[in-house]
């Protein structure tokens, strides 16, 4: 872990400015309909983008121990399992009366 | 009944007992060989390498690869047997023969309300015939409930806002205890009744006894006159709304693109939330009926769509 | 004091005197006890709720409370004794003090957050408290909505509230264990030979800080419901009543492994103690602890759902079978830790074999719901878990105390809670699956005659409580002294002085072998001082 | 690891270890965190895919300008406070001062933003409970949406009212002269913080704001 590794201001600019223009694309993106669930997609992959951004580079994360690496992938993993498996339900709920129950 | 003067085991009264209880009992076998080789083993050690002297210090095994595998796959396959066998009972608890005959329950603290198609209807009682497999289609006005009944092996849950079924088919003509074995308010305990099991004959005289009882299709022919539902959905598809003869078990396609089933949920939703899924080429426009139907008009309205669907939608009076 | 004259060795619990030297310690030796004081409490509120429960099951008819009271005395009972004895019991008292003192640290890495916790699962508590003295909650302990959040007229919002607090003490906690191991071992303290029961303790903590919040949320969610009319589990609006059910148990599915879990840890310790062998099968122990939690997540699709119960019975079968082989070639004692720990070993196979009833999908049908699943968590939660916090409050009570309780009483009062808790809960599997159902105030009157046993055995069994907490009391002022080492173990908490001073070690230890190395005859073979290591 | 102080808590063997174990403290926190909002992610995933169209419909009723804007303040602060960490790390007490700050003040008019729009919704009848009035079609469903609304945003609020809290405290200490070059760790703990409530937002802005925008 190295916490003390210094950013210059210019590199957190950087950063700063691609967040601002993706939260003004992603704004953008929303008055155009891409049709079916990919507005979502585009949304939820640009908020992807950001967070990684902001984890990456604000949170020093890209400079620190494998330990923090586990710690911020293990909640993120599990979040992950918490909605497919809690999914599975409403999904399959349909899906076995009309798939199977005729 | 057991000879100790209560009983051990549950009476089994439908084609679902025995099965139920033969897995019951390979489970049983399974646990007390594991319990009994467990309790040898402690008590055996236990005996044999019992501390004699405070100097002892016996010579450290820090394991056995094999034994672990073996302690791991004997398990993991009695498991994995189990998991198969409860399975493929599951499924069969779960989906009701096409032939059922179908009673609907509707639930609330603290009653259980049948009423059959023919439009008997009864409070903490349930008549059936035995032989013939009965399909319950239920929901509950508030909390959620549970139809258990011990005799048959069969429980589910009964939930607000949904419909959920079950099925059974007795095998003896009998009284069996009905519980609500899901915790619903003050009156929980109270929530019980019994199934009446008769001989398919007594059950018809039964179902033709009692008060002038109106059909539960004729209910709901009654109704979609007096809320007014004929006036848009016609029988041909003239009208403003799209016609529901035929209807149930029908794909519909919706305005959105996707395409549902029309079953009973779909139709209840339609009713109480009728913005919530547009069938595709007519206009959002109908009211909601909460508040001026009842769970049990809801059915009763189901009924009558389904008895459309039969008489292959000759007869929608005017 | 009679004998020769102790040389005043000062420890942590004569540093200094006074209330506030308590109130306001961060010494997680003092905060063990704090909890140990309050869980006790708690132990014995909800043992008085469930004695009522008997009582009345004693008759079928209702004739001793109303509905209404039996409905909060059982919700009341789950909820005291989930929430506020079991979750806490192990980790919070045995956990906070023995932690540190296992991995050779002075204190855990978060002192203050430490004795935060602890405040914070008292302000929980008084709020459930003050909700139980409002009048109660009639949910049961689920809070199954829509009932919880539409239709109770009791105090639900109160007792959620104290929960979702006390939730945070959990979660701080965990915290404070994660880091504590991850970053505070001694020397030479390496991941695998760390005691077991440090391993089981890491595991729970792992479900405290990725379940507890998921918990607290869908609580806080309902108490939002109830005060300001928010919506979201609401059927008249077209809310999903089973998404209150999917949050709540992803959270008190693994939790029951949050409450079984510490157990495991301590009876591995108490085995190899009592029969002075290395465990058998230490890495198969260690990752089953880990796999217990991962496939313990549960869904509430039948199928998944059914299939990882399954698979959660296979890291407890392996344990169960390496427990027993401990035992083979061992030189083994009956000391009262040791009986609690066997009678873990009896309640747990059974507990575990009969929730494989539960997993298999075709017969849970039937056994859901009724007194099956309440005899089957009981063997988990009691027989299991409360076996195992006692076996190990007797077992390090000569570490945290310095005395010694008497032998012969401590082995009766583990004898007696064997025997009473099997009358008492072993009938209600019969009970089950007759088909009586859970949370009854009346019943059939068929079921009477299993209800009675049952209720015989809760007298014996209460019996059998209330004696450890008499002799152990008494044993605070006129146990015999203990030495350093009481059972001659060698995990790392046995090498200091008992009681031991407040930074734990007088000299930091350098550990350079594993906890179970009964092989030996003098521990001080294990563990050299940094002085020594460098010579 | 020579650049720390000798000074440390007890029960560390010295500051490194010190610093390494608040770090992971707080990491640990965050991951408690994500499963805290997890849980009402899941909830409103659940409800989404089953009223698409009442959450597309009732989500064209928040005010996306100040949403975007509201974001855009947010990820300004994110930016102050990152500078304000770097100003710890090599230790210059005035800038830290200074972006601590705009920090506050930026939190702050986030805050105010927010509230404004509460405000509307109050007035709008758009907040749930007996007084709620929807008119479009699918009301009772809008109305699991603005449910959600208040939960997700409201909690939310709750967080960055925490971190306004911690972050006039680490004002204060700055300007006591509590930290140096060798030991800020509270900024840069506070600054982990900070950045994941601004996360939140990031995800909550999309999903509560931008579902039904095509549609209109």
């Amino acid at each position: 872990m190295n916490p003390q590794h210094v950013i210059s201001i210019r590199f957190y600019a950087t950063i700063f400015g691609a967040l601002l223009v993706l939260t003004l694309s992603t704004a953008g993106a929303a008055f155009i309909d891409l049709g079916g669930n990919l507005n979502t997609i585009v949304a939820l992959a640009i908020a992807t983008v950001k967070a990684l951004l902001v984890i990456l580079f604000f949170m020093h994360v890209r400079y620190s121990s494998r330990l923090t690496w586990v710690f911020v992938g293990a909640g993120f993993f599990w979040i992950l399992i918490l909605l497919t498996l809690t999914m599975t339900d409403p999904l399959t709920r349909d899906w076995l009366e009309t798939t199977i129950g005729r | 009944m057991s000879t100790l003067g209560f009983p051990l085991f549950p009476e089994q009264a439908s084609t679902m007992a025995p099965r139920v209880d033969q897995l019951y009992y390979f489970l049983f076998g399974v646990s007390v060989f594991f319990a009994t080789l467990i309790l040898i083993l402690i008590v055996t050690f236990a005996v044999k390498y019992r501390r004699r002297s405070d100097d002892e210090r016996p010579r450290p095994i820090s394991g056995n690869l094999g034994l672990e595998i073996l302690w791991t796959l004997v398990p993991l396959s009695l498991t994995l047997v189990m998991f198969v066998w409860g399975a493929r009972l599951y499924f069969i608890t779960f989906y009701p023969p096409s032939d059922a005959l179908e009673i609907n329950v509707v639930a609330k603290q603290w009653m259980w309300k049948a009423q059959h198609a023919e439009g008997r209807a009864e409070i903490d009682e349930l008549h059936i015939p035995t032989g013939r497999p009965v399909k319950l289609i239920m929901t509950s006005q508030d909390v959620i409930h549970d139809f258990f009944v011990p005799a048959f092996r069969v429980k589910n849950d009964v939930l607000p806002g949904r419909y959920t079924t079950l099925w059974f088919e007795a095998t003896k003509p009998g009284a069996y205890r009905l519980f609500c074995s899901q915790y619903c308010g003050t009156q929980h305990s109270g929530m019980i009744g019994y199934i009446i099991a008769l001989e398919p004959a007594e059950f018809q005289a039964w179902l033709s006894g009692g008060a002038t009882a109106v059909s539960m299709a004729t209910a709901g022919e009654n109704l979609f006159q007096k809320l007014g539902c004929v006036s848009c959905h016609a029988p041909n598809d003239t009208g403003r709304g799209p016609s529901l003869v035929g209807l149930l078990g029908k794909a519909v396609r919706l305005q959105s693109g996707a395409s549902v089933i029309a079953d009973e949920d779909y139709i209840r939703e339609s009713i109480l939330n009728p913005q919530a899924k547009i069938v595709a080429g007519y206009q959002p426009i109908m009211p909601t009926f909460k508040g001026l139907i009842s769970e049990d008009g809801i059915m009763q309205i189901i009924a009558y769509l389904k008895s459309l669907k039969r008489e292959e939608g000759a007869q929608v009076k005017k | 004091m009679n004998g020769p004259i102790e040389e005043r060795r000062q420890h942590y619990l004569n540093v200094n005197y006074g209330l506030k030297s308590w109130l306001l310690t961060t010494d997680h030796k003092r905060i063990a006890w704090l909890y140990l004081i309050v869980v006790t409490f708690f132990f014995f509120v909800g043992g008085l709720f469930a004695t009522l429960i008997r009582l009345e099951l004693l008759t079928p008819q209702g004739d001793l409370v109303q509905a209404e009271t039996y409905n909060k005395l059982f919700t009341m009972h789950g909820v005291t004794m989930i929430f506020f004895f079991l979750i806490p019991s192990i980790p919070a008292v045995l956990g906070n003090f023995l932690i540190p003192l296992m991995i050779g640290a002075r204190d855990l890495a978060f002192p203050r957050l430490n004795l935060a916790s602890w405040y914070i699962y008292i302000l929980g508590g008084l709020f459930t408290l003050a909700a139980a003295a409002a009048g109660g909650v009639d949910t049961g302990w689920t809070f199954y909505t829509p009932y919880s959040s539409i239709y109770s007229n009791t105090h639900v919002a109160l007792t959620v509230i104290g929960i979702f607090i006390t939730g945070f003490s959990s979660i701080l906690t965990g915290l404070n264990f994660i880091v504590t191991i991850h970053t505070m071992r001694a020397p030479g303290m390496t991941w695998f030979r760390l005691p077991l029961f440090v391993w089981a303790h890491y595991a729970t903590s792992i479900i405290f800080i990725l379940g507890t919040p998921v918990i607290a949320i869908t609580l806080a969610l309902v108490a939002l419901e109830r005060l300001f009319g928010l919506g979201i589990f609401n059927p008249e609006l077209g809310g999903d009543p089973l998404l209150f059910q999917h949050l709540f148990w992803f959270y008190s599915h693994p939790a029951v492994y949050i409450m079984i879990l510490p157990g495991m840890g301590v009876i591995s310790e108490l085995i190899t103690c009592f029969s002075r062998k290395r465990v058998f099968g230490y890495d198969f122990i260690a990752f089953s602890s880990l796999a217990m939690f991962v496939s313990g997540q549960s869904v509430y699709a039948s199928m998944i759902f059914s299939l990882l119960s399954m698979l959660v019975a296979i890291p407890s079968a392996i344990k169960v079978f390496n427990w027993t082989a401990t035992l083979y070639k061992g030189s083994i004692s009956f000391d009262a830790p040791m009986l609690y720990a066997l009678g873990f070993i009896g309640l747990f196979t059974i507990g575990g074999l009969t929730g494989l009833f539960l997993a298999t999908l075709g017969v849970d049908v039937h056994v859901h719901d009724t007194y099956f699943v309440i005899a089957h968590f009981h063997y988990i939660m009691v027989g299991s878990a409360v076996m195992a916090y006692l076996g190990g409050i007797h077992f390090w009570w000569p570490k945290m105390t310095g005395r010694k309780y008497p032998e012969p009483l401590a082995r009766l009062a583990a004898v007696i809670i064997f025997l009473g808790f099997n009358l008492t809960f072993f009938p209600q599997f019969v009970l089950g699956y007759l088909g009586m159902p859970r949370r009854y105030h009346v019943y059939p009157p068929e079921f009477q005659v299993l209800n009675v046993m049952s209720t015989a055995g809760a007298s014996i069994l209460a019996l059998g409580y209330v004696l450890p907490l008499a002799y152990l009391i008494w044993s605070l002022r006129y146990g015999a002294v203990a030495g350093m080492n009481a059972w001659k173990a060698r995990g790392l908490e046995w090498q200091t002085p008992s009681p031991p001073p407040t930074d734990n070690f007088d000299v930091t230890p350098v550990v350079l072998q594993e906890a179970y190395a009964y092989d030996v005859d003098e521990p001080e073979v294990i563990y050299a001082s940094e002085k020594a290591a460098h010579v | 690891m020579s650049d720390f102080p000798a000074i440390h808590a007890h029960q560390f063997d010295d500051a490194a270890q010190q610093h390494e174990a608040s770090w992971l403290g707080m990491w640990v926190f965050l991951a408690t965190e994500v499963m805290f909002f997890g849980g009402m992610f899941l909830g409103y995933l659940l409800y989404r895919t089953t009223y698409p169209q009442a959450f597309a419909s009732a989500s064209n009723h928040l005010d996306l300008w100040l949403g975007t804007i509201n974001t855009a303040v947010l990820i300004c602060s994110s930016f102050t406070m990152a500078l304000a960490v770097r100003a710890a790390q090599i230790g210059q007490k005035r800038p830290i001062i200074i972006f601590l700050v705009l920090t506050i003040v930026l939190g702050a008019v986030f805050l105010g933003i927010k509230f404004t729009e509460y405000h509307v919704k109050f007035e709008e009848h758009l907040v749930p409970g007996s007084a709620f009035a929807y008119d479009g079609p699918l009301g009772s469903s809008a109305e699991i949406f603005f449910s959600f609304y208040f939960a997700m945003t409201g909690m939310h609020a709750l967080h960055m009212i925490i971190g306004l809290g911690l972050l006039t405290t680490l004002v204060v200490k700055t300007a006591r002269g509590r930290f140096s070059v060798s030991y800020n760790t509270p900024v840069e703990l506070v600054g982990l913080y900070w950045h994941f409530v601004d996360i939140v937002w990031i995800f909550l802005f999309p999903l509560l704001y931008l579902v039904g925008r095509h549609l209109r």
